[in-house]
């Protein structure tokens, strides 16, 4: 009687999919980190922990604005090099203005702010062309990508830039410095993603994302104005590609033609652990975040152990992100056959 | 072939749940060749449901399918297919960036050796296509293509298939009274080849016209089944809805003669699509729109409202010019606009029932965070207000019925508290009962001092509800017709060009 | 009048020393251009093998060369390209990096790997009279990392000398100061650190500076960026010396290709520069505070 | 009754915008190349053209693979990685049988049997990975790009692998042999292309691939196998990479880790260049050979002057690339407004 294979657990499944959907991401980084403490105890140490989770920020602020664009139905593949050129502008803007306010602390906010600011136009670049001359986000960030990184190189002529160390002191502690025991950089990209969990989820903004990247036609006839939302989506990214300039230059300094490749890659490949859609109209801050400190963590991992060759670090790090990411699918799936 | 008191294909005790909620309930339906079938209920009664597990899409909880007598177990549409059994969606089933022909034969394409014989189903295309007298070209995309001819291709689609059963989900939704005639004639001759038809349609006019037996359900449930013989419009309809409806069409509120016009157009033009359309519309008026599918209605209603690049024209609001570049425009002039595609240009279908409410006035519901119990009221207002039927936890707008989808649409649009609301097909697989609650609401809304552009596609509605009828014909405002001029024959000579404004000398120009 | 034109292929700047290789062949062209009017150069980067032989066929072509100056990005795959160039009659240096294949080069100017890890492997043995633990970060998995912690390994072979763990750090300033972290949180006690490359060694010193252990260890890096000459100038006890590996055997290679056309007799053979140590006491004479690297 | 004639103009629309979606990239193709003449009369030269061309086969025959993928609604990674694991396990493979069979053709074919066996096998499990796990195909391939790189250093013990010198002298004329003038590679290139047209536009395979990538539910009701189908595409992928790495391998007779780094992005490129829509659904194959053709000219264009400091190289081809693009959509809006 009952012959005919039945769909029936479906609602069960939309709330008891939805609580694994979210704890996914969560339950995979939990295995990694078992698997790390397997390897080496010291992997719990405090401190690897905090280097960990302090790395993580770069990627995961970057990643966090690539949340926005990819719900959107959008790509940034410009990340990492603009990330370069912003840090290569502010250490170069930096270190001149040494020479009227002195390495103190107005030099240091001159720096910040003109590296946001950098941040939202290079973003905005992005996003009206994307947007005004209807081009692929893929060709046109691909196209800024080399043209960032290149200006990075041209203005290091070929070289490093350098910050002034006298600035350099000053503005150390925004890397290594720390809040009630929390390092900063930590800090700052619990704030994003705090606020950009508000924005996304609890903002008309957020909405806009979800909805254009599901389908810009009804977004367009609820009267949401399309090419806006998608450029503020990618000033977003410059704004978080910003920020996570201005945390990494205090790290070592410098800045050249070698920083931040492949960090596009690496922020993407986090937005889609965390399981926003590549295709847009879904994503996920948390998942992100979680993404993010996924990716660092298995870079630490294999920096603890040194049972497999250096050869095939690349082997099992793929490996790893394969079976991370299929573990957490599986988890949704079980529920949901 | 079988005789007639064996049936084709026969569900017994059919069950389905989606999750704890169960929306069919033992359900009996039997089919028998050359007989057509016709399957009635209100929104989200199980139809859609009821049918997809005849034809594969989805399994069935429980419950039992017989073809020719032996057992079936589809665990896909294919195998139903194979068998003969072929539906027609009420969502449209095709895929968007393949041409028209492309879709027709997706997945059985003919070949010739390992190539695809393009040739043979260029012709096949054309002839299923010319079959259902329709203009549209195999090689345009069905992105491309209007609703309606969207729907003739999934008819074509459907009748290229060697069927035994065909199963059509509210087909005429979106067709033209001409393109319902040809579907009726190709029906009449399927069922002279023994062909077992099961048809759902809201449109109790067609049911009258074309079935040999009806079954009703309600709620899920199998309410009554028998042969169409005896049984009346009227009937019918208080079968599904449980109650008597009287007056479909209430009193048209009276219009102040000295109602001042709050919406004007002058000389649209939209490139291939609308010469020079001028006309007005006064405060507490129902302006309905006329015309075949194709007029350029829409055209001319999305190009005033900034949803198309218009050439020429002008609009003013309360007489003033108001520059509406963007939707965003309208909605600031309280002008809010139902669009006649509901899934690809009405809802966020992977999105959910609350969020989609809201999209179109979304800062209503900021504070600037968004105020989710703000949304949820409106959202149980909403069901209230547009009678939106949730028989199981829909987390998103595709799990819906279409005629509940139909209905969110039109809360959505509401959600501006328009002065001025255009309507554009707003009847869409909508049942009788809602849809004389639309009408009572068309008429609330004209009380309330608001005014209703709608545009529709059928007559009665039009009839039934405008105060003026303008009539499209070809990009050309043929005419505006006025009371007593308000009826079908009127209406179809300035729809086709045989009457009204200089028609001709446009064209020729 | 332009008689001869000289092709220079070099791998782009996408790391330190490469930087530097793209400054010196940029310096050394304006230089030999405004010496000797009738010779014209090009240069030409590459980011990646394929991409330099393309630039290599480009260069005869395009340029219809005289003389090719190259530094191959690897030495297996550009033998064969940098074969052709020589069969068109063009005249070949080969700088850094030898071919695979013997006598296809006219001249040969080359820095040595092999000699630069051995020189750090002594250093390191020396320093620690043949006894501790070190950490080797590593440059991108290549040819020239390979012959370099080859060196190394035999120079301190037979040693007391334990490695603890090498990882790869890319030749990049983020990885390396992200793997000595962790080489820090593994391992209490580290003697010393060959970080094999200067823009590895400025990651490392930040991470040592970072966990406090700036008394615990030394680092050995290579090549002789400014930064790191400048400390070793300053007598840096974290940074005592450095091992030359000078990206200007571009300008070298340059000048001797130059000079086969202009002089009188052919310019050819081999050329090999050693990879002094550079200690406080010599580094002035490699310290160019012009140069980006 | 029915002097109503309003559809009569979409059709003719229709055709002509197809027909400057068809041409575009060609045009996009003349105004590089007249920008090429203008910059040095040498890019004519027959040496300059075939060389290009010749250049041009590698990353165009693993677009062509790409196509199919992406048009499917995939994408794929791992290409450039994949080629050079293949090169680099051909070329162990060889140096090792040229003991039993000297260095003759029974070598070099049995090298080119594994290669494509291997190409095979890798875009199997590509294809397995990302329909069976159902993982998402960013995350599979960026693993597997990892894991084939990785391997090959492995496998080269972080050098190079070489090639047997008795081999490569007789391999070698698959690069720079011709036959009837023409370079084998862009013959090869161009025989890719046809059949590669042909399975994309004349055979059920090609259409499912289209459907597939419009729609993943409307095809699997039209009884499509769709996992099946997406493997087939990866597979298909994977014999590209091995078409390309067969005629790579005698140009540079050798692979290492830094063999076909950022093909896969180059890859990606050409084909959307050519107008394959990223999200998948259109594809087009002879779009995608202008594009990879377009973008080996912007390379070989950078090297016809020294105007342009050797730094701002991406910049220039950054800025050629969008240019190129919008004009090419350009000429498609003109006429379809
Ligand atoms: N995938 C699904 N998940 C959850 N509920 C669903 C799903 N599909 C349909 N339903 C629910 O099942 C009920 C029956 O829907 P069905 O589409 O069969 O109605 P219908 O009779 O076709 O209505 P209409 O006339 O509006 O098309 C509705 O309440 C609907 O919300
Ligand atoms: N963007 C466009 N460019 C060119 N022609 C168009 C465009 N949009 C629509 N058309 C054409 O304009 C005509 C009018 O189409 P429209 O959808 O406005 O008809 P309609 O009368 O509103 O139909 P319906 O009854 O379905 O609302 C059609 O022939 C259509 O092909
Ligand atoms: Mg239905
Ligand atoms: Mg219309």
């Amino acid at each position: 009687m009952n012959s005919v294979v039945p769909n029936n657990k479906s609602v069960a499944r939309s709330q008891a999919s939805f609580d694994l959907k979210t704890w996914g991401p969560f339950i995979a980084l939990m295995a990694l980190a078992l698997l790390g403490v397997l390897i080496n105890p010291a992997f719990l140490g405090l401190d690897n922990l905090s280097n960990m989770l302090t790395r993580s920020a770069f990627i995961g602020i970057i990643a966090i604005g690539a949340t926005f664009v990819i719900t959107a139905g959008g790509l940034d593949l410009s990340v990492g090099s603009m990330a370069a050129f912003i840090a290569g502008v502010m250490i170069i803007l930096m270190n001149s203005l040494v020479e009227q306010f002195g390495p103190g602390l107005t030099t240091i906010l001159l720096g910040i702010g003109a590296s946001l600011l950098l941040g939202l136009c290079a973003g905005f670049i992005n996003g009206m062309v994307t947007t005004k001359g209807k081009i692929e986000a893929f060709i046109v960030t691909l196209g800024t990508m080399g043209i960032y990184r290149s200006l990075v190189t041209y203005l290091a002529d070929g070289g490093t830039l350098s910050l002034d160390w006298g600035v350099r002191d000053i503005y150390r502690p925004v890397y290594y410095g720390s809040l009630v025991g929390i390092p900063i950089p930590v800090l700052v990209f619990l704030l994003v993603a705090v606020v950009g969990y508000i924005l996304l989820n609890h903002t008309r903004f957020g909405r806009y994302c979800f909805a254009i990247g599901s389908n810009e036609k009804v977004a367009e006839y609820s009267a949401i104005h399309v090419d806006r939302i998608k450029t503020m989506t990618y000033m977003l990214q410059g704004v978080c590609v910003a920020l996570a300039t201005i945390i990494y230059v205090p790290r070592l300094g410098s800045a050249s033609g070698a920083t931040g490749v492949l960090w596009e890659l690496e922020a993407i490949a986090a937005v889609i652990i965390g399981g926003t859609v590549l295709k847009g109209g879904h994503g996920r801050i948390w998942g992100t975040v979680v993404g993010a400190i996924m990716l660092t963590m298995i870079g630490n991992i294999l920096n603890l152990t040194d049972a497999i060759s250096n050869y095939l670090n690349g082997t099992v790090q793929g490996i790893i992100i394969i079976v991370a990411v299929y573990l957490q699918r599986a988890s949704w799936r079980k529920s949901a056959p | 072939m079988s005789t007639q008191d064996q049936p084709l294909l026969s569900a017994r005790r059919i069950c389905r749940s989606f999750g704890p909620n169960q929306v069919l309930f033992d359900i009996d339906l039997d089919l028998v060749p050359g007989e057509v079938h016709a399957l009635l209920g209100e929104n989200g009664a199980g139809k859609s449901t009821l049918v997809k597990i005849l034809s594969g899409y989805l399994s069935a909880t429980s419950g039992d399918i017989h073809l020719d007598g032996e057992a079936r177990h589809y665990r896909g549409s294919g195998e139903a297919e194979a068998d003969g059994v072929v539906m027609i969606h009420q969502e449209l089933a095709l895929a968007e960036q393949l041409s028209a022909e492309e879709n027709i034969f997706l997945g059985r394409e003919l070949r010739r050796g390992l190539f695809l014989d393009r040739k043979a189903m260029r012709e096949r295309c054309r002839e299923a296509l010319a079959e259902l007298e329709t203009r549209v070209d195999p090689r345009a995309r069905v992105k491309d293509l209007s609703t309606s001819d969207q729907q003739m291709v999934e008819i074509a689609k459907a009748i290229t298939r060697d069927v035994r059963v065909l199963i059509m989900d509210e087909p005429t939704a979106t067709l033209t009274e001409h393109e319902v005639e040809v579907l009726f004639a190709l029906i009449a001759r399927l069922r002279e080849r023994g062909v077992a038809i099961l048809y759902i349609s809201h449109k109790l006019r067609e049911i009258e016209r074309i079935a040999d037996r009806v079954t009703v359900l309600r709620d899920g449930r199998l309410i009554d089944s028998g042969p169409m013989a005896g049984r009346s419009k009227e009937a019918l309809a208080r079968l599904m809805v449980g109650r008597e409806i009287t007056d479909m069409y209430p009193e048209r509120s009276a219009l102040a003669s000295d109602a001042e016009v709050v919406l004007e157009a002058r000389n649209m033009v939209v490139p291939g699509a609308v010469k020079q359309a001028s006309f007005t519309l006064r405060r507490g008026e129902v302006l309905g729109f006329g015309g075949v599918v194709g007029a350029g209605r829409t055209a001319l209603i999305e190009a005033l409202l900034g949803l198309r690049p218009r050439s020429a024209g002008e609009v003013l609001r309360n007489g003033q010019p108001v520059a509406l570049r963007h939707l965003r425009d309208a909605v600031r002039q309280r002008i809010a606009y139902l669009t006649e595609d509901r899934k690809g240009k009405g809802l966020v279908l992977n999105m959910g029932l609350r969020p989609n409410l809201t999209l179109l006035n979304l800062r209503a519901y900021c504070r600037p965070l968004i105020d989710r119990r703000r949304e949820e009221q409106a959202f149980h207002e909403a069901i209230e207000r547009f009678d939106i039927r949730l028989r199981t936890e829909a987390r998103t707008a595709a799990e819906l019925s279409g005629g509940n989808q139909q209905k969110l649409l039109l809360a959505k649009v509401m959600t501006i508290d328009p002065e001025i609301v255009i309507i554009n097909e707003p009847t869409r697989g909508i049942d009788v009962g809602t849809k004389h609650q639309i009408y009572h609401f068309v008429r609330e809304l004209t009380e309330a001092g608001c005014s209703v552009i709608l545009i529709s596609s059928e007559m009665s509605e039009l009839i039934g509800l405008s105060h003026r009828v303008a009539v499209m014909c070809a990009g050309v405002l043929t005419g505006v017709l006025e009371g007593e001029q308000i009826n079908e024959h009127e209406i179809m000579q300035y729809a086709s060009g045989i009457k009204g404004v200089g028609v001709d000398e446009q064209r020729r120009a | 009048a332009q008689d001869y034109t000289i092709g220079v292929s070099i791998p782009a700047a996408t790391h330190g020393w490469t930087g530097g290789v793209n400054f010196h062949a940029e310096q050394a062209k304006e230089r030999l251009e405004a010496l000797h009017p009738e010779i014209a150069i090009t240069i030409s980067t590459a980011s990646d093998p394929g991409g330099q032989a393309n630039d290599l066929e480009d260069l005869v072509s395009q340029r219809n060369i005289d003389a090719l100056v190259v530094l191959p990005f690897e030495s297996g795959p550009l033998t064969d390209p940098v074969r052709r160039v020589k069969e068109s009659g063009v005249f070949v240096t080969v700088v850094d990096r030898g071919l695979e294949q013997e006598g296809i080069e006219d001249l040969y100017v080359a820095g040595n790997n092999h000699e630069m890890g051995r020189v750090s492997g002594e250093y390191i043995r020396d320093q620690l009279d043949g006894e501790g633990d070190i950490v080797v970060l590593r440059g991108i998995p290549t040819v020239i990392d390979e012959e370099r912690v080859q060196g190394f390994q035999e120079a301190i072979e037979g040693s007391d000398i334990n490695i603890l763990d090498m990882q790869h750090a890319n030749w990049n300033r983020d990885d390396g100061f992200e793997v000595m972290q962790d080489f820090l949180a593994r391992f209490e006690r580290i003697d010393a650190v060959w970080a094999q490359d200067d823009d590895i060694a400025l990651g490392v010193i930040e991470a040592v500076r970072q966990a406090n252990r700036e008394d615990e260890l030394f680092i050995v890096g290579g090549a002789g960026m400014k930064d790191i000459i400048a400390r070793v100038m300053e007598g840096d006890e974290l940074i005592p010396v450095d091992v030359l590996y000078p990206p200007a055997m571009i300008a070298t290679a340059m000048d001797l290709t130059v000079q086969h056309f202009v002089s009188n007799g052919p310019v050819v053979g081999e050329y090999i520069l050693g990879s002094p140590l550079i200690t406080q006491e010599n580094a002035e004479q490699y310290y160019f505070p012009d140069s980006p690297f």
